[in-house]
């Protein structure tokens, strides 16, 4: 027996399983091959038709999502999206999950999940200039939510920093439907050429493939789940579930594909992320409508001994695979080994459509590339609203009792994590290198300059997990359009967005019915407010105690500012400025912090929206912006108009200022205080410039209401609260640190 | 410093990655020693080292509290593998001597 | 004045130090890559921030010995200007070229935030053009930035006045606040005795435009380059 | 993997802090321990364990190499002290089944 016949034992129902194929699947397999595929080939088939690489449960619904726009150069399908950002110049940009493995090592977890999206942007032939986080973890008094959090915080900075990438901003957020099963989202942009975009596409018959970056171990194959008898125990042993990162490999990685690319060698090039080396050949195939041909015995291995199924699947991190211009692998060569990195030959483009792998010249695996990519299985999975679903929105006011110290509730408030200054967080996270930094993490969204422009990029991750469980559609909607809101504060048009869908189970037709609406709810916020997707990833299966997670859709949106000098902050500046409210404040209590922090109660409707008047206010802000009247622009989100206004007093990096606030609504005094009322932004201004103000929101027409005045040591709203700024920002910025210490 | 209970010893506790576990500092320094001629070197692996003073009834209690401690906190269980040693066994006193605080 | 940025794998600021030499403060600037031999030419050598062979070791530890180091040292023997920034001073420390080390910050966490740092010596050609107790606002980013000498060395630099900079709040005052890392004595910056070799854990390159918050950065390198036209007209003379 | 000259051995080299250094990350786990409950730990110190696998004519020769490489790169002499070990002695082959490439 060969060495290759070896390792493919008999298939049995149970390795089927195992594989995580039903028996239809199989079948379909079976169908598709002509004949049953061998132990290899089922493990190709079982990475490939997964949920994670083949989309089959949601690949129908995002269809839906709008994809187009003016400045879309490359929209989902690619390894990340691409947006036009004028002067030659383009900004890559993807999110992507790493919660499973965060979970299980949350250092290591986190760390591999921002390799991972740092390739997928420079795969495209973009330098990676800035990096967010959104992350969601347990009850904070959960045992394990303070190792989860500080390893995860740790790796991400781990790895960021010493790629030097600055990580700019991010979301952190802990409910216990994330007890068992937190999320990890890690986003990269970068900027390319517009005349100088790669992708993954294998070209040309006969053009080498080329493996480069570190070498295959068995880290990550999905079989270590497997109870196959394909291995022994000592072999099971050998292969950790848990990859490490090495953020030193991936630095020279990026650094020699760029000087690559500035060659005129390179074809197509992609990550081997997921599925690894099968995955990255076969999409690249696909795209480029040929098929491949590998010796698996030339890949560069760290392990003694690894089958051809376990390189095929290995997800050994830091590596990539290219397809070079057929005589310039010397070049390629050189420029990896300049970089003391691994550059080999280790397949070749072939005509035909064939995905064929070789180890010793023996044939172990033959599979139209087809088979594997377009004609993967797709479902339409039943989705139906849970029954609970009613209780939960039910929501009756009167039943709740106002509390008598507003004062207290805000101090509760500021001082509760989701809250809370993240600045715990952020200075772990290099904000500063390429000094590009104009606007560091703590803003609403985060800006950097353009090098040699005098354009800026503003970024901002946002998505509320709370408005999506009790209505999914509609926190679609508000995930969007809190994101654009965000970007307007700081006087940025957004050009496009990725998103990362966390969800539970496909399989339950509850979480199909939170999907379907929330990627319906997301539709109708990018076409409502003009934003197109170009660039995602569906993370289902997020299930904590058997239940699953609320449905979490993460929304990263980048906008571009014309004049990066005219760029806002959120804090008050001068003493004497006005405080004006733009958009109306109703009586909503509903989904918000202030009832789960004080009331236990996560309860009701999320907040109402109406994307015209979202739409109306943004546009007052950006162009107020323009004009150079705005001082400071801070949206309201959680903890409503008190908390947002002592975020504009205490939030900035100096020191704090007071305001004194007055409010003349009907309504109660909570609602108005701590109610989440979307669609507005309070910005102060010189007085001077009130007229000028409402010529925008009149035009616009968007409400406006001056509510107070900056100054003094307190924040005061009228008549009920009175705090002195110095207090709440001390509650307020030691939180997280006092929590965790 | 707590009171002598009879057995205090210095521990030594080696942590190590397990095998198969990408070791990105161990390779780093292997190639660092290789450029600097030290060709006979390979398989360098990198751990962690750490001493503890432990005062205590029995040495078995000691083990197995140590045995605890790697597994709780000192040790990644997912990644990691330990091991450990007694560095001499003398009365409490002598410990007393080694430890910092 | 002709500046080296030297490149180690791994180096990550390289790009920043080079930028601010070339496009603000208008400099001829070159990379020096790691592998190569030194050119003598140079009138000041950077060694960028960043991670060199991932920090692995110890920061610094290996980059210590890439080749481009023996003309570092050969250079700064000749009374050449050696600037490290952060993990270059790490570099530098490990090199032997400057005095103690750079350990884990007391935190044991990165950190990376503004902070406040107070000039200590004017007579080195990293800081002539500054003035003695003048406050600069500069960016740290490190997790291993904790200065650490014998008490024996720690004397020693106080007597030669080799101390340049140490961490105050805005006021100018020491305190453990405003000490990011847990450094002995405040230290955020030494030279060497022949005070041609300069070490920083702060960030001068991220802090040289307005709108990047702070372009006190540039204090240090304009006094660098003041100091070369001061060597360049000596050397003329000379 | 070089060819075997003899004398292969695997080395366990261990780094720690000299006395007198501060060591903030003993002084953590230390402090974590007696939250866990271990009250009974003490002068918590930590360092480095490296293993390295060698290939020499002679054990002589390979301690002095050794001892180079921890006195050249391995420590910082300012800070850290050096030790090692011989894991055990056995010929060419044991070594090279252990080691990795
Ligand atoms: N995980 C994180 N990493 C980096 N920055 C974060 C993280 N979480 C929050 N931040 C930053 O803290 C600030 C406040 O976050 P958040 O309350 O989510 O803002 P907003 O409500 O405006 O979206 C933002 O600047 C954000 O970028
Ligand atoms: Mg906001």
């Amino acid at each position: 027996m060969s060495q290759a016949e070896r390792s493919q034992p008999l298939l049995t129902p149970e390795i089927i399983a195992s594989h995580g194929l039903s028996e239809e699947e199989y079948q379909k397999i079976v169908k598709a091959l002509g004949r049953e595929p061998n132990y290899t080939e089922l493990g190709v088939f079982s990475v490939m038709w997964s949920e994670h690489c083949s989309y089959k449960s949601s690949k129908r619904l995002l269809k839906l999502l709008p994809t187009e726009g003016p400045a879309v150069l490359q929209g989902p399908g690619e390894n990340a999206g691409i947006v036009d950002i004028g002067g030659g110049l383009a900004a890559v940009f993807k999110i992507e999950s790493h919660n499973h493995p965060s979970f299980i090592e949350p250092y290591q977890g986190a760390a591999t999940g921002v390799g991972g999206i740092l390739r997928d942007v420079f795969t495209m032939g973009a330098r990676p200039i800035a990096s967010l986080n959104s992350l969601r973890f347990g009850a904070f008094d959960h045992p394990r939510t303070r190792y989860l959090l500080c390893g995860v915080v740790a790796g991400i900075g781990g790895y960021g920093n010493c790629v030097g990438v600055p990580t700019l901003g991010g979301e952190l957020f802990f409910d216990e439907c994330y007890n068992s099963n937190i999320l990890v989202n890690a986003f990269t942009l970068g900027i390319a050429k517009k005349k100088r975009i790669f992708r993954g596409r294998a070209k040309g018959i006969g053009n080498p493939l080329i493996y480069v970056g570190a070498k295959t171990g068995r880290d990550g194959i999905h079989g270590a789940t497997m109870a196959s008898e394909a291995f022994s125990d000592e072999a099971e042993k050998r292969r950790p579930t848990v990859q490490v990162g090495d953020p030193f490999t991936e630095k020279l990685l990026l650094e020699a594909c760029l000087e690559l690319m500035d060659k005129d060698c390179l074809v197509g090039i992609q990550d081997m992320g997921a599925a690894g080396l099968t995955s990255s050949a076969a999409e690249m195939a696909a795209r480029g409508g040929t098929g491949v041909e590998f010796e698996l015995s030339l890949v560069p291995l760290r392990e003694k001994g690894m089958t051809p199924y376990e390189i095929l699947l290995s997800e050994s991190q830091e590596r990539m695979l290219l397809v070079a211009k057929k005589g310039s692998e010397e070049e390629v060569k050189s420029i990896f080994n300049r970089w003391d990195l691994d550059a080999v030959v280790v397949g070749r483009v072939t005509r035909g459509g064939l995905f064929r792998a070789l180890f010793h010249g023996q044939e172990v695996v033959r599979i139209p590339i087809e088979a594997l990519t377009s004609a993967a299985p797709v479902y339409s999975r039943p989705a139906e609203r849970p029954e609970g679903h009613d209780e939960a929105q039910k929501l009756d006011l009167r039943k709740i009792q106002e509390p008598d110290d507003l004062g207290a509730v805000l101090k509760q408030l500021l001082d509760s994590p989701n809250i809370a200054s993240k600045e715990w967080v952020y200075r772990q996270y290099d904000h500063f290198v390429r000094s590009n930094t104009v606007v560091a993490p703590g803003a609403d969204a985060a800006v950097i300059r353009i090098k040699g422009t005098d354009k800026g990029l503003a970024l901002t991750a946002d998505g509320n997990s709370r408005y999506c469980y009790l209505d999914p559609y509609v926190g679609g909607v508000l995930a969007v359009a809190e994101a654009a809101r965000n970007l307007a504060c700081v006087g940025a048009h957004p050009l496009g967005l990725s998103d990362c869908l966390n969800f539970g189970s496909p399989e339950k037709p509850e979480v199909m019915w939170q999907f379907s609406q929330v990627v319906q709810g997301m539709r109708d916020g990018c076409v409502g407010l003009g934003v197109p997707v170009v660039s995602g990833n569906v993370s289902f299966y997020n299930e904590t105690d058997g239940r699953p997670i609320h449905p979490t859709p993460v929304v990263a949106m980048v906008g571009l500012l014309p004049k990066v000098a005219r760029c806002v902050t959120p804090w008050f500046k001068t003493a004497g400025d006005l405080v004006v409210l733009l958009g109306r404040t109703r009586e909503e209590l509903g989904a918000s912090e202030y009832l789960r922090v004080v009331h236990g109660l996560v309860k009701g409707t999320p907040p109402w929206i109406d994307l015209a008047s979202e739409r109306a206010v943004q546009q007052c802000c950006l162009r107020a912006i323009e004009r150079g009247i705005v001082r400071s622009a801070h949206d309201v989100s959680e903890g409503g108009l008190a908390v947002a206004l002592a975020e504009c007093c205490i939030g900035g990096p100096e020191k704090a200022l007071g305001a004194r606030i007055e409010t003349h609504e009907m309504m109660r005094a909570d609602a108005l205080l701590f109610g989440e009322s979307q669609s507005r932004i309070i910005v102060s201004i010189k007085e001077r410039d009130l007229g000028r103000l409402r010529e925008i929101t009149g035009k616009e027409g968007a409400p406006l209401r001056v509510i107070g005045v900056v100054g003094g040591t307190r924040l005061i709203i009228q008549p009920v609260i009175q705090a002195p700024v110095d207090e709440l920002k001390s509650i307020w910025s030691s939180s997280l640190e006092r929590r965790l210490k | 410093m707590q009171l002598g209970l009879g057995f205090a010893v210095r521990f030594k506790i080696f942590i190590s990655l397990k095998e198969g576990v990408l070791d990105p500092q161990g390779k780093a320094v292997e190639r660092s020693l290789h450029s600097l001629g030290y060709q006979e070197v390979q398989g360098v692996r990198m751990g962690k080292y750490i001493e503890v003073n432990l005062d205590l009834a029995s040495r078995q209690e000691a083990e197995a509290r140590i045995r605890e401690m790697c597994e709780r906190l000192l040790a990644n269980p997912v990644i990691e593998d330990y091991r450990f040693e007694i560095e001499d066994e003398k009365p409490s006193a002598a410990s007393k001597n080694r430890a910092e605080s | 004045m002709r500046w080296g940025v030297i490149v180690f794998p791994g180096s990550c600021d390289d790009q920043d130090v080079y930028d601010c030499l070339k496009h603000v403060l208008g400099q001829k600037v070159e990379f020096v890559w790691h592998r190569d031999n030194l050119q003598a030419d140079f009138d000041c050598l950077v060694l960028p921030g960043g991670f060199s062979y991932g920090d692995y070791l110890r920061a610094g530890a290996v980059a210590r010995f890439s080749p481009i180091m023996r003309g570092v040292v050969e250079y700064a023997s000749r009374g050449g200007l050696v600037v490290g920034i952060c993990n270059g001073f790490q570099i530098l420390c490990e090199a032997g070229l400057l005095p103690g080390v750079l350990t884990r910050n007391a935190s044991l966490q990165f950190v990376c935030r503004h902070v406040y740092l107070r000039l200590e010596e004017t007579d080195t050609p990293f800081t002539c053009a500054g003035k003695k107790g003048q406050v600069l606002k500069l960016p740290v980013k490190h997790g291993e930035g904790c200065y650490y000498a014998d008490p024996t060395t720690l004397e020693r630099l106080r007597q030669n006045r080799q101390i340049l900079f140490r961490y105050v709040d805005a006021k100018g005052r020491t305190s453990a606040a405003a000490n990011p890392n847990g450094s002995l004595d405040d230290i955020a910056g030494v030279c060497n005795e022949g005070r041609n070799v300069f070490g920083m854990m702060p960030h001068p390159e991220d802090a040289t435009e307005k709108i990047l918050g702070s372009d006190d950065g540039l204090k240090i390198f304009s006094s660098i380059a003041a100091a070369g036209k001061e060597r360049e007209k000596g050397a003329r003379v000379g």
